[in-house]
């Protein structure tokens, strides 16, 4: 077949993009470039600090509870922390959070109780009945799923003419999901007030970044639904909470949807129920070490003298006892009766019903 | 009383809900100025506007989800999918987030969505456009399935529908959408969604069906009624939940059943309600039960799809040889 | 002959197949290095190469879809879904294509592929991942569905399903994973597709099930036969298409049945079993058939999963039940 | 919540992109650039001639005969027949064609017979057990369902090792769905050699464009699977068949995926089925017929004193002789037993079934 007669080159070029990368820390926590407004308030980065220490700290709890059999399989954002606190922190209380199984940071922000997180993540609903937000999500664990969900809950904000906003997190995996991508061009249609948050952890379990997409970077997927995708480091917390906000306020403003891809690495193994050392070299994971976001704010902060020795060790022990009665609380609840699987299946059980939940009560009673 | 079609009751019971109730919107392919493939949303948009009837990107997965977040924000979408063939990509939705919201969250969040689709063939269409999996959804916890056989039960049943917090697929008989004319009061009341119909009363057996299939099990009754066989005739309706006692109380008195589907017959829903007879039944059966479904094949393309749809004289058969029996 | 667990009999027959045949391809989320979550692929991409050992990206559909497009290019593949929870973005490519493409181009085209995904609950795992909703595919017409209880059956079964010319969906039973054992020869002998596995022969009562409740149904069966109540368990194994006279030859034996299925009941496969028996072998009945099956609920998370999944207790009550009846 | 601190604009670009537009022909034939090297014989301009005029005058017998109750729904390529001819005359018979609903085109100029065509469309699943490749997909009617297949495809020929490409028509809608979306991320992660053509004719069936994405083309959709995406004048044949050529070569030569999308109008209706008189005005409709792919090229022909009057009207009368052939064999072809919708479900028929099939035949044959 003859080769073509001109070039790529030489053909007219009709559209421009370009992806940008936001970044304000080092890994060692001397600063890039002129902080975001909000990091000049040192209390505020003390909470985001917080919130990923005591992040931290539960998670490591939560896997001890596993490991001996009182609590189901667990997902810890080990090294990821600064994406979940950095958008959370960015939010409402209006707005509406759809978090992914590993989220549990985002939701504790905002102010879901860890007894109610561990209670989901120990195999009872009731965790979802939660002190949050209650227009909030639950966890997503069909990978993806929820990003339809998120526009639906845009679109209703836009139609009522709410000032709120839908912001959706899942890891990069989820991105191959054509759920994903039907939910980003919807939103880039109709201009919705959700924000998109990838997870980029480069693990997908054992399915590395390259087997997940050839594209390289995620944010650019937003280039396909006519919006902005933005990549930030997402071991940084002020950018993660920078661009949220940014992304947010825009959203809010009615300008459409944004894309953020969180580069960040899982540092531990995908759940309780994987070993990534089947799959990945320590080697890597190490060399990840130097890079996450606890230390690197925590050096940042010392850095400015406004924190320390004794700070940390307040803080460790203040977590520790918060996470403490939780446990105590989540062991202490008693599992439902049996019959109440039937109480929330519709508003009203259908007669049809009725007496398949007889059975199950006697049968679990008797 | 204006005497009008099934497409068109499904358009009146539309107009009503979305005047009566502003969290009411309609999303699909082709339903805003189009008024949808089969014209069952024509009008709606002019009256309520774009972003309460909203043409829908090609993603149906996309329209079932958008359902479910729209839902949990205390809206009632009425999604449409343009023909049962195309309802697939929806089944993850359905099945993992519209019918477990509300037990996944303990009451916190629900699902007030509805899903309509044309169901069923006969209208010589291409290939994926007469499809009848209705047991795939009723087969599933936390769903609603409903499908009408008639103008009034249409417009009863999805007022009912639109007005359940709970989800419901919503099952439009295509063959019929134009065919079935009937007197249609737009009072805006609604029908019940777990009572089946007796549309015929008789002794000697029993007729079960639902959709399209209906309207040939009811000449199926007139031709039996010649011979002095008396046919009842039940309307299931809501196919989840299913009215169990309105059918054991007619095979209690008739002892012997028939159950018509278009459906493939392996799985059908036709096999639940045999299933039912068969357990809390079985003492008043004179005869077995038995089902004329659709074979277990692909439904062919228009040249021989007559050939797959369960004819009159199927069912006049199979009820002659219950009757038969002994 | 090796005592092998029923996963490590999946991964022998998986084995066998690639090295029998090397149009044969394994595609799957983690099944290359990881050697899959269950490790039913394990070993092999380090003997096969990760050209026939795909890691697949976070996509059901495109699994789905991909298995359709290399079957019919005459690869074999062989796609796993991780979860069952997640094989509902699937039911598109399985319902409009790989049980059509045959059909379609009457037989210009096929689509000889397999997709696995493990079955049912037990396992105290997270939401959607103890799904058992095996009837949504064996209503499907073009498709076979298979799915074993032991080693054996899986070596043999799962050997057949890559080897037939056609598209089955591959079930494994999650909860015997690996409490089921066995002696396995990898021999490369194949089970037949569409043959019930008497696994235990009796007067009193037929008992039949599939996949993990096998095991239930058979302690059951042991605890009957304490009491002197002689239950036959039938193993229906393959459910589309099924073994029907197997299942109406010990009916007319035994003249009473126990159908159980951790799947929901509504609409269950246990459904159309019992249809068959109410339509072929209702003269044979002597008591009503039951059925014990999951109930009509999301299946709950772990904390109360097995007070859904059916008990031996509730299976011997049933049986005991239609073995009083008179 | 603080504006951000710095604006997009000061944060580093990470990654560039473009998109090309490719026409030769003006929409009155005359020449906007170099030709491709293909078009200086004009044996093969006329070739593309014929292929569309062909097109039309079947399409236009496909109607009547719709209308007249001898054919099922049908459409028409109307205004599009450079896309689906340009594509297939840049194929080789070994490639593989995954042609939509509106490509009979495409078939009929690899070799399926117009008889055929009608066959399948006038409800006879005969009509797929063509004349043509044997390889070739059979039209796909679930919009974007195939494109999963066309990926499944192009892997077999990678593992093969076979310098072959596999060719998936869809129309702009299908970009909506997730399975094409999931399809080109994973042809790009493998470099599969797999085109995608998407028939940008401006509506899907009363959906226009701007209701269907928010991106300015469909080509960017590519970037987000990290491989090039190229927008061609799809009403121009010359720069249709170049693109292919140069999109198939590079495929088979494992440099990867390539997107096309062609820019043209559906100057028809949506199908038989439809009446876009409907939701679209006939002005509209009318500006379009300037730009119609054949008189573009005929000028074209003209101009380079390649065609006249006599050659047309030759071209007409054979068309028109082909065509009715075709029908009266089409016409004379009676159904196939009903019995038979059991003989190709399985490759042999499960004994299960047996009786069924039995019942049909005594009931049709009865
Ligand atoms: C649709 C779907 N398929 C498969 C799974 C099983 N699974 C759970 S998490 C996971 C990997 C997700 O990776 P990613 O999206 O990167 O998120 P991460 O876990 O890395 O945060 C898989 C395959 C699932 N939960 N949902
Ligand atoms: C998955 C799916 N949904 C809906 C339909 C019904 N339908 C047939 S064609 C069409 C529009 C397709 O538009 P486009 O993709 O632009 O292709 P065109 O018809 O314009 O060539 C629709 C909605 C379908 N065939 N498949
Ligand atoms: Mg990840
Ligand atoms: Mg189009």
């Amino acid at each position: 077949m003859a080769e073509p007669a001109i070039t790529d080159e030489e053909l007219p070029v009709i559209a421009r993009f370009e992806v940008r990368r936001r970044s304000y820390l080092a890994p060692d926590g001397t600063i890039l470039r002129r902080l975001p407004q909000f990091a000049s308030d040192t209390s505020a980065l003390l909470s985001l600090y917080r919130g990923m220490v005591l992040t931290r700290a539960f998670d490591t709890k939560a896997v001890s509870l596993q490991r001996t059999g009182r609590l189901g399989t667990y997902a810890v954002s080990l090294g990821q922390e600064a994406v979940s606190i950095g958008i959370a922190s960015a939010m409402r209380e209006e707005d509406v959070l759809l978090p992914s199984y590993r989220d549990n940071a985002a939701l504790l922000w905002r102010g879901v109780k860890m007894e109610e997180t561990l209670l989901y993540w120990g195999g009872d609903e009731r965790g979802n009945h939660w002190s949050g937000p209650a227009h909030d999500f639950p966890f997503c664990i069909p990978v993806g799923s929820h990003a339809p969900h998120a526009a639906g809950v845009g679109y209703a904000f836009v139609l009522r003419k709410q000032p709120r906003v839908a912001v959706c997190l899942f890891g990069e995996g989820a991105t191959s999901k054509g759920d994903v991508w039907e939910a980003m061009n919807f939103a880039g249609i109709y201009k919705l007030p959700v924000v998109f948050v990838a997870n980029n952890n480069q693990w997908a379990i054992s399915v590395p970044l390259k087997l997940q997409t050839a594209s390289e970077t995620l944010a650019q997927k937003a280039i396909a639904a006519g919006f902005i995708g933005e990549q930030v480091d997402g071991n940084d917390v002020i950018a993660m909470r920078a661009a949220a906000e940014e992304a947010i306020v825009e959203a809010r403003a009615g300008k459409g949807p944004r894309f953020i891809e969180a580069v960040t690495y899982r540092l531990g193994d995908h759940t309780t129920a994987d070993d990534a050392g089947r799959y990945r070299p320590p080697e890597e994971v190490q060399a990840h070490w130097k890079e996450e976001p606890i230390a690197r704010l925590r050096s940042y902060l010392v850095s400015q003298n406004a924190w320390g020795k004794v700070e940390e060790e307040r803080l460790a022990a203040e977590c520790q006892q918060l996470i403490e009665v939780a446990i105590e609380r989540y062991l202490a609840t008693s599992p439902r009766p049996p019959e109440t699987i039937f109480d929330h299946l519709y508003a009203e059980l259908p007669a049809a019903y009725a007496a398949q939940r007889r059975e199950l009560k006697d049968a679990s009673h008797g | 009383m204006a005497e009008v079609t099934l497409v068109e009751a499904v358009n009146l019971a539309l107009a009503r809900a979305m005047s009566d109730d502003p969290s009411v919107v309609v999303l699909g392919e082709d339903v805003g100025v189009n008024g949808g493939v089969f014209r069952a949303t024509v009008g709606l948009q002019q009256r309520f506007g774009p972003q309460r009837v909203v043409d829908a990107p090609l993603a149906e997965l996309l329209i079932s989800g958008l359902c479910v977040g729209m839902a949990a924000q205390g809206l009632r979408p009425v999604g449409e999918i343009q023909f049962m063939g195309f309802i697939y990509p929806c089944i993850d939705q359905l099945v993992n987030h519209a019918s477990r919201l509300r037990n996944r969250t303990q009451g916190r969040l629900s699902c007030p969505m509805v899903l309509r689709t044309p169901h069923g063939g006969g209208i010589r269409a291409p290939e994926h456009h007469s499809e009848s999996t209705e047991v795939m959804l009723a087969h599933i916890p936390g769903l609603r399935v409903v499908i009408p056989s008639s103008p009034e039960r249409a417009y009863g049943l999805l007022l009912a529908a639109i007005r359940d917090p709970d989800p419901v697929v919503f099952l439009e008989p295509t063959r019929i959408y134009r065919a079935a004319k009937g007197q249609v009061d737009d009072d805006g009341e609604a029908l019940p969604l777990d009572v089946a119909f007796v549309l015929r009363e008789g002794q000697d057996v029993t007729l079960i069906s639902w959709g399209a299939m209906v309207r040939e099990t009811l000449t199926a009754a007139d031709e039996l009624a010649d011979d002095g066989i008396r046919a009842e005739v039940i309307d299931l309706a809501t196919l989840k939940p299913y009215d169990e006692n309105t059918v054991l109380a007619s095979v209690q008195k008739t002892g012997r059943c028939v159950i018509v589907h278009e459906a493939a017959r392996t799985g059908g829903f036709g096999a639940e309600v045999a299933a039912l007879i068969a357990e809390r039944g079985l003492t008043s059966l004179l005869a077995p039960v038995v089902r004329v479904t659709g074979y277990d094949t692909v439904m062919p393309l228009p040249r021989l799809e007559q050939h797959y749809i369960p004819s009159v004289s199927r069912i006049t058969a199979a009820a002659r040889r219950v009757c038969q029996f002994s």
